[in-house]
C-alpha cells in the first residue's frame, strides 16, 4: 500500500497559479501563434498577481510542511514569493519595452513563470533535494532567458557561459549534498542537521560537504571567486532579465543559503564561518574595486551587484534575528533598485539603440528628466545614500554587524561603499555632462509606458523603502524569525 | 502651525518637483527664489518666536522606525535656529544669484540647491542620529552634482577628492552612529539625548573625523581648495557659507554634548588644530594668486578659529564660536558670489590681471570694502564681535592662547587687505582694461546685498542673536565643562 | 544733554551712509556741503551739550546711558553704552569743531576731484567712529571705535587708490593699527578677566583691587593700541606714509583727532595706569624718545607733509610724557592746542601744495612769502605756536607738560625735562627749516614757474580753504589762554575730576620758569634754522644737518625702522607663507593621496578584471581553483 | 576482492576530474557539454554509493532527479550551440569573449 504524500494545496497555490499561468501562456501563445499581441505578457503579469497575492493572503497562517516534506511554507517562504512574484511583474512590465516581445513575449513570460517557481521553491524547500530541484529549474530558465535574444551574439554567448558554469555550480552543490548525505544519512534538513550535530568534528566528509554546498550556493550569489560568470551574463542578456537576475536570483539564492546554514549547517558554524568572513571582505573589495573601472554600464552594476552579495554575505555571518531580518531587507530593498535601474537601462539602449556605457550615456539625463533622475535615485540607493531603501538596508546590515561585535566588518562595508559612490557618481556624472550633447531622442516608442510605470513602481518603492521602512521592517522581522529560530 | 518639518519638507518637495516638472527655465528659477525666500520668511518668523531661554523649539517627534528605536525627532534651539536663518538666506542670495548668471538647466541647479537647503535644516534641526546622519550625508550628493556639472574645468578632479575626503568620514560616523543606537540600554535608540555620554574613543574619534573633514579643520583641508575653486560662484557661496558649517555645528551640538568626558579629555587637540589651523589657513590666504584661493583659505582659518572656540568649553567661546559660523557664512557666501560676479565679468579672478576696479564702480567699491572689512574683523563689526568672543574664551582659557590666536586677527588683515587692493586699487588690470567691466548692478547686487546689509545689521545690534544663542550653546558645552572642570 | 551727544553721534554716520547710498546722484558740490552742515549741526549739538554739562554741579558731570546692549555671552555684556564727562566733551569738540573746519577746507581742496563725494563719504564715516571713541563708556565699544578709526584712516589713505604708493602706506597704516587693536583687545580681555566687566564705571571703580603686576600688563597692553594709535615707537613708521592722503585728511586725522586717541586713551583709563607705575613710566620713556627721534628725523626731510607728520609725531609724544607723568590735564592740553595748530599748519600745507599743483618737496619751494602772503602769515603764527613762542597756545601747554616734570622731580621726570627741552630746540630748528625753505629764500625754478600764475589767476585758494586757515590760525594764538599760569585755570578745574587720584599740577613758578627756558630755547633754534637755510643754495643740493655721512643717512632712512621691520618681520612672514603655499600644505593636507588612491584602486580593478579574460574555461578554473583552496584551507585548520 | 565505498567514491572523484579537465582543457562547446554530463555522473555515483551505504532509497532517487535535470540542461544547451551555429559564430569556446572585462 503506498501513502499518497500529504500535500496542502492551498499552502502551494503561489506556485500552482505561478505554472498554471505559465500552461495558460503557452497554449494562448500555441493558440494565437503570432496575433498574440501581448496577451501572454498580460496573462504572466496576472499570474504574478495572483501568486503574490495568494502568498500576501497566507501572510501569518502557520507553517506548514507539506509535499512530503519536501517544502516548508513558513514566514520566509512567503516572503520570497512576494518578492519575486513582484520582481517577476516588474520584469514584465519592463521587459515589454523590448522589441522583440512583440513576436516572443509568451515565451518570454512563461520561462520567467518558471524561473520564478524555482525561486519560491528554493526559498522554501526542506531538502536538498528540493533546493537543487529548485535551483536547476529556475537557473535552466534562466540559461534560456539569457540567451533569449537569438539576435544577439552577446545575448547567446552570455547564455551559453552561463549554461556551462552554472551547472558546474549545481553539480558542486549536488556533489556537496552527496557528501552530507553520506556523512548523515539524508538529505532532509532536520535529518542532516542531527546527524552533523552528532558527526565528529573535523570528519572529512562533512569538511567536505560542507565547503561544496556552500561553493554551490555561493556560485549563485556571486560571491567570490565563483563571481566570474556575473560580469559576462549580466552585460550579454537582455536588460529586462539582467534586472530580474540581479533582483529576483540573488532573494532566492540568498534565502536558500540563509536556510541551509541556519538548518541544516547550524551544527557546523565553526566550519563554514570563517570561509564566509574571507568571502565577503573578498567579495566587497573584489567588487567595489573592479565596478570602479567599467565603462559599460551594465558591466559595472554586474560588478556592483557582485559587491551587494558581499554586503549580503555579512548579514548571513551575524545571522540571528537581527542579522536575517538585515539580510531580508536588505534584498527586498535590493530588488527594486536593481529591477528599475536596469529598466532605466533599457530605455536608454532603446533611445541609443546600442550598448549602455559611460560614454554613450552622456548628458541623456537632460533628455529624459525622469528616467535620469530615477536611474539617479537608483544609484544612489545602491550605494547607501539616505532617504532610499538601499541605505536603510545597508543601515540594518552594518548595525546588526555592529550590534554583534562584527563592527570591523560593517568598517571594511562602509569603505567599500566609498568607493561605491565612486563609480556611481562616474554614471551620474556622464548622465549629466553639459558639455556633451546627447542628441538621440527616440520618443513615443510602443511599450515605453509600462516601462515608465515600473520604473515609476521601483522608484516609490526605493523612496518608500528609505523613508517610512518601518513596515518593511517589520515584515523583514517575521520572516527573518523563521532562520533565527532554526538554531 | 509652521515646525521645523515644514522647514525641512517644504525646500525638499519645492526641490525635486522643480527637478522633474519641466516649467520653463526662467519660471522655474523664479519658483526656486519664490521658495527660499519663503524659507527666508519662514526662519524669521521661527527667529521672531523664539524663546531663547525654553532650549528646543518648533519640534516634531514623531515615530519613524519604531523597530529600530528611531524617531523623526527635529527641533531648534538657538544654536540650530542661527545657522538654519542664515541658511535660508544664503541659500536665497545663491539661488538669485544663479538667477543673474543664467545658469543653464535651471531646474537640476535650483532644484538641488533647494534640496541641499532641506538637508542641512536636517542637520541643523536634528535630534536624532538618523536624523543627523540623513542630513549630513544627505546634503552632499546634491552639492556634489551640483559641483560636478556646473564646475569649472577640473570639475571632476575635484569632485573625485571631496567624494574622498567626507565620504570616507560619514561613513566610519555611520557605523559610529549604528553602535551608539544599537547598544542603548534600553533597546536600540537613536535619540541623542540617549547617547549622552555612552560613547568611547573609538566612537568620539569617528564622529571627530567626518566633522573635522566636513568643516574642515586643519590637516583635513585636502578637499577644499579645488571643491571651492572648481564650483559656481553660487554652489562655492553655499558650500563654504553654510555646507561648512554642519560640520561646526556638529562640533558643538553633536559631539561635544554627546561625548563630554571625551570632549573634554581630547579639548587640548582640537583647540591645537584650530590654533595652527587658524594660523596656517591665515598664512596661506596671504599668497593666494586669485579671489577664490583667499576666500578659500580664511575659510579653513576661519572654522578652525571655531573649532578652537567650540573646545574652549565656556560660554564665551561656544557662543562666539555659532555667532562667528553665521558670519563667516554671510562674509565667504558673499565674497564667493563677488569673486564670481567679477570671474564672470572680468573673465578671471587672478589678482595680476585684476585691480583699478574702484575707479567708476563706486557700488562694487562700496559693496567689496565692507565685505572685506567685515571679513579683515574690523572691530565694531559683527565678526569682529564673535571673534572677540572667542578670543576671550581662549584667553580665560589660558594667556597665551589668545595671545597666539590674535596673530591670525592680524594677518586676516593683511590677506584681506591684500584681495581689497588687488581687485579695487592699484593700476587697472589688463583684464579690467579689456573687457570694462560694469559697476555691481541689478541682479547680482540683489544676490551680494542681503548677505552684506545682515551683517551691518549684526554689527549694530549682535547682542541680538548672542541672546539668542547664549542659553542654548551653553548648555552643549555645560557637560563637557563640568567635566573639564573636574579634570 | 545725552540726547545732545547721541545726535552728535549719529549724524556723522547719517551723513555717510546717505552720501553712500545716493552717490552720484547727489550733486558733486552738495556732497562737501551736506557733511559740512553735519558736522556744524554735530558741532552746536557738542557744543551745547558741553555747556549744560558745565552748568551741573562737579559730582554729576560724569553721565553714562546704555542705548542698547550690544554683545552677550555668558557673563560678558556690552552695552551701547555713551559716558559723557569732561573729558569727552573736550574731544567732541575737537572732534567736531576742528572736524567742521576741515569739511569746509575740504570743499575747496577736493573740488575738481571726480570722487568728491565719496571723500565726504569717508570724512564722515572718519568723524563718526572718532566720536564713538571718545564717547563710549565700554572697552569694546572704546575698541569699536579704535578699529573704525583705523578703518576711515585707512580708506582715505589710500583715497587717491590709483597710487600703488597710497595703497601701500594705507594697507602699512591698517596693519600696524590692527596690531595695536589686537593688542588693545588683548588688554580688556585680561581686564574682563580680572574685573569681570569691560564698562568704564567697573573697571574704574575696580582698578584700584587690581594686583600691581595685572594692572601693569593691562595697562601696557593698551598702551601697544594707543602706541599703534598715536604712531609711538616702535610703531610709528605709518604716519609718515599715510602722509600720501589728501592734505584735509592728514590735517584731520593725522594731526589733530585720530593720532591723538592713543593720549586720550591713556588719559581716559588713568585710574588703571595709576595702579600700573611701571606702564606710567614707559609711557614716558617712549615719548621722550619719539619726540627726540621725530625732531631729529624732522630735520632731513624733503617732503613738507612729512615734516609736519614728523612734528606731529613728536608732539604726540609730549603728550605721551604728560600723560605718563600723571599730568592728564596737561597732555590734554597740549592735544588740545596742538589740534588748533597743527591743523592749521597742514592746511597751510595744503594751501601751497595747491598753488604749486601738488608739488610736495620743499627743494622746489622758496620765497612764496611774497606771493601768498595771507599764508605765510597764517602758517608762521601756527609754527611760532608749534615752537611754543610766548603767548601762542603751543608753549602754554608745552611748558605746562615740562613744568610738570619739574613738579613730580623724580629722575624719569628729569630726563623727561631735559629730553623735552632739547626736543623744543629740535622743534625750533625743524619748524623754522620748513618755514624758511618754503616762503623765504630765492624761489626755486619751479616755484617760479607755476606759483605766481596760479595766485594770480585762483588766489591763495578759494574762501572755503582761506577762512578754516584763518579762524584756526585764530585758535592756535588764543586757545592757550585758557590755561596761564598763575592767572587762568579753566582746563585744568575742567579736567580735575576725571582722575580720581589726583592730578600733577606745576606751581605757576615752575610754569613760567619753564617757559622761560624754553622759550630762549625755542628762538635758539629758530636762530640756527636761520643760520642753516637763510641763505641761497642750490636747490639739488642735499640737505645737510651736519658733517656726518653716517648720521645724515639714518636720519633720512627714518633710523631704518622701516628696514628693520621689513627684515624681521615681513620677509620671514612672506617667506613662511611662500613655503607652506608651495611646499607643505599639499603634503599635509593632501594626506589622502586622492590621486594616488584613485590611481591604485584603478590599477587594483584592472588587474582584477584581466582575469575576467572572457574565456568560459579559465573561470572553470577559477572556480575548481578557489574551491580547492577552500578545501585546503580546512584541511589546514583541521589538521 | 571487495569493492568497498573507498573504491566508490574515488572513482566518483576520478569520473569528476575527467569531466573538470574536460571542460577546463576542451574548447569545443559540444565537448564541453560532454564533460558536464560525465561530472553529473560522478555525481550520480557518489549518490549511489552512499545510498548503499546508508541504506533506503533517497540517494538513488535523487540520482535519477539529477539525470533528468541533466537531460534537460543538455536539451539546453544543445540548443544555444544550434543557436549560436545558425548565427554563424566560431564554435570554439575560448572565441566566446565579446564579453569580458
Amino acid at each position: 500500500m503506498i501513502e499518497a504524500p500529504n500535500v496542502v494545496v492551498l499552502a502551494i497555490a503561489p506556485e500552482i497559479s505561478l505554472l498554471v499561468g505559465a500552461s495558460l501562456v503557452l497554449m494562448v501563445a500555441a493558440f494565437l501563434r503570432g496575433r498574440d499581441r501581448g496577451i501572454g505578457v498580460l496573462l504572466g503579469i496576472a499570474a504574478f498577481a495572483v501568486s503574490g497575492g495568494f502568498a500576501i493572503a497566507a501572510w501569518g497562517d502557520p507553517p506548514v510542511v507539506t509535499v512530503a516534506e519536501a517544502l516548508q511554507v513558513d514566514q520566509l517562504t512567503q516572503a520570497v514569493r512576494i518578492l519575486v512574484a513582484g520582481c517577476g511583474l516588474l520584469t514584465l512590465l519592463v521587459a515589454l519595452g523590448w522589441p522583440r516581445m512583440r513576436e516572443a513575449g509568451a515565451e518570454y513570460a512563461a520561462i520567467l513563470l518558471f524561473a520564478a517557481t524555482g525561486m519560491t521553491l528554493i526559498a522554501g524547500s526542506n531538502s536538498f533535494l528540493t533546493l537543487f530541484v529548485a535551483l536547476e529549474l529556475f537557473s535552466i530558465s534562466l540559461y534560456v532567458l539569457c540567451a533569449f535574444d537569438r539576435s544577439s551574439k552577446a545575448s547567446l554567448e552570455s547564455g551559453f557561459k552561463y549554461l556551462v558554469l552554472g551547472t558546474i555550480g549545481s553539480i558542486i552543490l549536488v556533489y556537496g549534498a552527496a557528501f552530507l548525505y553520506g556523512a548523515t544519512g539524508s538529505f532532509q534538513f532536520d535529518g542532516v542537521a542531527a546527524g552533523l550535530a552528532e558527526a565528529e568534528p573535523g570528519a572529512w566528509l562533512v569538511a567536505l560537504g560542507v565547503v561544496l554546498v556552500l561553493a554551490g550556493l555561493l556560485f549563485k550569489i556571486g560571491a567570490l571567486p565563483f563571481h566570474m560568470w556575473v560580469p559576462d551574463v549580466y552585460e550579454g542578456a537582455p536588460t529586462s532579465v539582467t534586472g530580474f537576475m540581479a533582483a529576483a536570483t540573488k532573494i532566492a539564492a540568498f534565502v536558500a543559503l540563509a536556510r541551509v546554514l541556519a538548518e541544516p549547517l547550524a551544527p557546523v558554524r565553526d566550519t563554514w564561518e570563517p570561509v564566509l568572513v574571507v568571502v565577503a571582505v573578498a567579495t566587497i573589495v573584489v567588487g567595489n574595486v573592479a565596478a570602479l573601472v567599467q565603462d559599460n554600464v551594465k558591466r559595472m552594476l554586474a560588478y556592483s551587484s557582485i559587491a551587494a552579495a558581499g554586503f549580503g554575505l555579512i548579514a548571513i555571518i551575524v545571522g540571528g534575528e537581527a542579522g536575517s531580518r538585515a539580510l531580508l531587507f536588505y534584498l527586498a530593498a535590493y530588488a527594486p533598485m536593481a529591477i528599475g535601474a536596469f529598466a532605466v537601462i533599457t530605455l536608454h539602449e532603446r533611445d541609443h539603440r546600442g550598448v549602455t556605457t559611460l560614454e554613450s550615456i552622456r548628458a541623456w539625463g537632460f533628455e529624459r528628466p525622469f528616467a535620469g533622475l530615477a536611474l539617479v535615485v537608483f544609484l544612489l540607493g545602491f550605494a547607501g545614500f539616505p532617504l532610499t531603501a538601499g541605505f536603510l538596508g545597508k543601515f540594518l546590515v552594518a548595525g546588526s554587524a555592529v550590534e554583534s561585535g562584527w563592527a570591523w566588518l560593517a568598517v571594511v562595508g562602509a569603505i567599500g561603499s566609498v568607493i561605491g559612490i565612486a563609480y556611481y557618481l562616474r554614471v551620474i556624472l556622464a548622465l549629466y555632462d553639459r558639455s556633451a550633447r546627447s542628441g538621440v531622442h527616440a520618443a513615443g516608442a510602443p511599450g515605453l509606458a509600462s516601462v515608465s510605470i515600473a520604473i515609476a513602481l521601483c522608484l516609490a518603492l526605493v523612496i518608500a523603502g528609505g523613508a517610512l521602512p518601518g513596515i518593511g521592517i517589520d515584515w523583514a522581522g517575521e520572516a527573518a524569525r523563521v532562520l533565527a529560530a532554526g538554531r | 502651525m509652521i515646525t521645523a518639518t515644514t522647514l525641512i519638507t517644504v525646500p525638499l518637495i519645492a526641490g525635486i518637483v522643480i527637478l522633474i516638472v519641466p516649467f520653463a527655465q526662467r519660471l522655474a528659477g523664479y519658483l526656486a527664489l519664490l521658495v527660499a525666500l519663503g524659507m527666508v520668511g519662514a526662519v524669521a518668523g521661527f527667529v521672531y518666536r523664539f524663546e531663547p531661554m525654553a532650549g528646543y523649539q518648533f519640534g516634531d517627534d514623531a515615530e519613524w522606525i519604531p523597530q529600530l528605536g528611531i524617531r523623526w525627532s527635529v527641533a531648534l534651539d538657538g544654536v540650530g535656529l542661527a545657522l538654519a536663518a542664515v541658511t535660508a538666506l544664503v541659500v536665497a542670495c545663491a539661488i538669485g544669484y544663479g538667477l543673474w548668471a543664467r545658469r543653464d538647466r535651471t531646474h537640476a541647479t535650483f532644484g538641488l540647491l533647494l534640496i541641499t537647503e532641506a538637508f542641512l535644516f536636517v542637520v541643523f534641526a536634528a535630534r536624532d542620529l538618523f536624523v543627523f546622519y540623513v542630513g549630513f550625508e544627505g546634503m552632499l550628493i546634491p552639492l556634489l552634482v551640483l559641483l560636478a556639472v556646473w564646475g569649472g574645468d577640473e570639475r571632476r578632479k575635484a569632485t573625485v577628492q571631496v567624494v574622498a575626503y567626507t565620504a570616507f568620514g560619514t561613513l566610519l560616523m555611520l557605523v559610529a552612529i549604528l553602535w551608539l543606537g544599537l547598544t542603548a540600554p534600553d533597546g536600540p535608540d537613536f535619540s541623542m539625548a540617549a547617547a549622552v555620554g555612552r560613547g568611547n574613543d573609538l566612537v568620539f574619534w569617528a564622529f571627530a573625523l567626518a566633522f573635522a573633514i566636513k568643516s574642515p579643520l586643519f590637516p583635513f583641508h585636502g578637499w577644499v581648495m579645488p571643491a571651492y575653486r572648481q564650483s559656481s560662484p553660487e554652489v562655492a557661496a553655499v558650500l563654504s557659507g553654510v555646507a561648512s558649517k554642519a560640520g561646526g555645528f556638529a562640533f558643538l551640538a553633536v559631539l561635544v554634548p554627546l561625548f563630554p568626558e571625551q570632549s573634554a579629555r581630547y579639548a587640548w587637540l582640537f583647540i591645537a588644530l584650530g590654533l595652527i589651523g587658524f594660523l596656517w589657513g591665515a598664512l596661506l590666504a596671504f599668497r593666494q594668486p586669485d579671489g577664490r584661493g583667499v576666500i578659500a583659505y580664511s575659510s579653513i582659518a576661519q572654522m578652525s578659529f571655531v573649532v578652537l572656540g567650540i573646545f574652549l568649553l565656556n560660554a564665551q567661546g561656544s557662543t562666539g564660536a555659532t555667532f562667528q559660523m553665521v558670519n563667516h557664512a554671510l562674509v565667504s557666501a558673499a565674497l564667493f558670489l563677488l569673486a564670481g560676479w567679477l570671474e564672470s565679468q572680468a573673465g578671471s579672478g587672478d589678482f595680476r590681471r585684476l585691480g583699478g576696479l574702484a575707479r567708476s564702480r563706486p557700488i562694487l567699491a562700496t559693496v567689496a570694502l565692507v565685505l572685506g572689512m567685515a571679513a579683515l574683523a574690523v572691530p565694531g563689526s559683527s565678526v569682529f564681535a564673535s571673534e572677540f568672543l572667542i578670543l576671550l574664551a581662549a584667553f580665560a582659557d589660558a594667556w597665551w592662547l589668545g595671545t597666539i590666536a590674535s596673530l591670525g586677527i592680524v594677518l586676516a588683515a593683511m590677506y584681506m587687505l591684500r584681495w581689497i587692493s588687488a581687485v579695487l586699487h592699484e593700476r587697472e588690470g589688463d583684464l579690467v582694461g579689456q573687457l570694462r567691466p560694469p559697476d555691481l548692478r541689478s541682479g547680482a547686487l540683489l544676490a551680494v546685498l542681503p548677505l552684506a546689509l545682515a551683517l551691518i545689521a549684526l554689527s549694530v545690534a549682535p547682542a541680538q542673536l548672542t541672546e539668542r544663542v547664549d542659553p542654548s550653546s551653553q548648555m552643549m558645552v555645560a557637560g563637557a565643562f563640568a567635566d573639564k572642570e573636574a579634570r | 544733554m545725552t540726547g545732545l551727544v547721541w545726535t552728535a553721534l549719529a549724524l556723522p554716520l547719517a551723513g555717510a551712509a546717505v552720501l553712500a547710498v545716493l552717490g552720484t546722484r547727489l550733486p558733486a558740490r552738495g556732497a562737501g556741503w551736506l557733511a559740512s552742515l553735519v558736522m556744524l549741526v554735530a558741532f552746536v549739538c557738542s557744543a551745547i551739550a558741553t555747556i549744560m554739562l558745565a552748568s551741573r554741579p562737579h559730582e554729576e558731570r560724569a553721565v553714562v546711558e546704555t542705548a542698547w546692549t550690544w554683545l552677550t555671552a555668558g557673563s560678558f555684556q556690552v552695552g551701547l553704552e555713551l559716558w559723557f564727562d569732561e573729558l569727552t566733551a573736550v574731544m567732541l569738540l575737537v572732534v567736531t569743531g576742528i572736524g567742521f573746519l576741515i569739511h569746509v577746507y575740504s570743499i575747496g581742496y577736493m573740488r575738481g576731484d571726480e570722487q568728491e563725494r565719496r571723500f565726504f563719504a569717508y570724512l564722515n564715516l572718519f568723524v563718526f567712529s572718532m566720536l564713538l571713541l571718545v564717547v563710549s563708556g565700554d572697552l569694546v565699544l572704546l575698541l569699536a571705535g579704535w578699529g573704525l578709526v583705523g578703518l576711515s584712516s585707512y580708506l582715505l589713505i589710500g583715497f587717491w587708490h590709483q597710487k600703488p604708493s597710497a595703497i601701500k602706506a594705507a594697507k602699512k597704516a591698517f596693519v600696524m593699527n590692527a596690531i595695536g587693536d589686537v593688542g588693545l583687545a588683548l588688554g580688556i580681555l585680561l581686564l574682563f578677566i580680572e574685573l569681570g566687566t569691560t564698562a568704564y564705571t567697573g573697571v574704574f571703580a575696580g582698578a584700584g583691587s587690581l594686583d600691581s603686576w595685572t594692572a601693569t600688563i593691562a595697562a601696557l597692553l593698551l598702551l601697544v593700541g594707543a602706541v599703534a594709535k598715536s604712531a609711538q615707537l616702535p610703531l610709528h613708521t605709518w604716519l609718515p606714509d599715510a602722509m600720501e592722503g589728501p592734505t584735509p585728511v592728514s590735517a584731520l586725522i593725522h594731526a589733530a583727532t585720530m593720532v591723538t586717541a592713543g593720549v586720550y586713551l591713556i588719559a581716559r583709563m588713568n585710574p588703571l595706569f595709576h595702579a600700573a607705575p611701571y606702564a606710567l613710566e614707559t609711557i614716558v620713556v617712549i615719548g621722550v624718545l619719539g619726540l627726540l627721534m621725530a625732531g631729529a628725523i624732522a630735520l632731513v626731510q624733503t617732503d613738507i607733509k612729512r615734516i609736519i607728520a614728523f612734528s606731529t609725531m613728536s608732539q604726540i609724544a609730549y603728550m605721551f610724557v604728560g600723560v605718563g607723568l600723571g599730568a592728564y590735564w596737561a597732555g590734554i592740553f597740549h592735544l588740545f592746542t596742538h589740534a588748533f595748530f597743527k591743523a592749521l599748519l597742514f592746511m597751510g600745507a595744503g594751501l601751497v601744495i595747491h598753488a604749486l599743483h601738488g608739488e610736495q618737496d620743499v627743494r622746489n619751494m622758496g620765497g612764496l612769502r611774497s606771493v601768498m602772503p595771507k599764508t605765510y602769515f597764517c602758517m608762521l603764527i601756527g609754527a611760532l605756536a608749534l615752537v611754543g613762542i610766548f603767548p601762542l597756545s603751543g608753549g602754554f601747554s608745552k611748558d605746562a607738560i615740562l613744568a610738570s616734570a619739574l613738579e613730580v622731580g623724580t629722575p624719569l621726570a628729569w630726563v623727561a625735562y631735559i629730553g623735552g627741552l632739547a626736543g623744543a630746540l629740535l622743534t625750533g630748528i625743524y619748524t623754522f627749516r620748513l618755514m624758511f625753505l618754503v616762503f623765504h629764500r630765492r624761489m626755486s625754478p619751479y616755484a617760479e614757474a607755476v606759483a605766481p600764475t596760479a595766485v594770480k589767476h585762483h588766489g591763495e585758494g578759494p574762501s572755503s580753504m582761506l577762512w578754516p586757515v584763518y579762524i584756526l590760525t585764530l585758535g592756535a594764538a588764543v586757545v592757550g589762554l585758557l590755561q596761564v599760569p598763575g592767572l587762568t585755570h579753566v582746563f585744568f578745574d575742567w579736567l580735575e575730576p576725571i582722575a580720581p587720584a589726583g592730578m600733577v599740577e606745576p606751581s605757576a613758578a615752575q610754569e613760567w620758569l619753564t617757559t622761560l627756558v624754553a622759550v630762549s630755547i625755542g628762538v635758539a633754534g629758530i636762530a640756527i634754522a636761520g643760520h642753516l637755510y637763510l641763505r641761497e643754495f642750490d636747490a639739488t643740493e642735499r640737505m645737510r644737518l651736519g658733517r656726518g655721512r653716517l648720521v645724515d643717512h639714518a636720519l633720512e632712512h627714518r633710523l631704518y625702522w622701516d628696514d628693520l621691520y621689513a627684515v624681521a618681520f615681513e620677509r620671514p612672514a612672506q617667506w613662511l607663507a611662500a613655503v607652506l603655499r608651495r611646499d607643505v600644505d599639499r603634503p599635509v593636507a593632501g594626506w589622502l593621496p586622492t590621486d594616488g588612491l584613485g590611481t591604485l584602486t584603478a590599477f587594483l580593478g584592472r588587474s582584477v578584471s584581466v582575469i575576467e579574460n572572457g574565456v568560459v574555461r579559465s573561470y572553470a578554473l577559477v572556480i575548481a581553483l578557489g574551491m580547492a583552496g577552500l578545501l585546503l584551507a580546512l584541511l589546514v585548520r583541521a589538521g | 576482492m571487495s569493492v568497498g565505498l573507498p573504491f566508490y567514491l574515488s572513482v566518483s572523484a576520478i569520473l569528476f576530474a575527467i569531466g573538470l579537465v574536460g571542460v577546463l582543457l576542451r574548447r569545443s562547446p559540444l565537448t564541453t557539454l560532454l564533460s558536464l554530463e560525465v561530472m553529473l555522473n560522478s555525481v550520480n555515483l557518489t549518490l549511489v554509493a552512499f545510498s548503499r551505504q546508508v541504506g533506503g532509497s533517497d540517494g538513488q532517487v535523487f540520482a535519477l532527479v539529477v539525470m533528468g535535470i541533466a537531460a534537460a540542461e543538455v536539451v539546453v544547451g544543445l540548443g544555444l550551440v544550434v543557436a549560436m551555429t545558425r548565427r554563424e559564430m566560431v564554435l570554439d569556446t575560448d572565441e566566446l569573449r565579446s564579453l569580458s572585462g
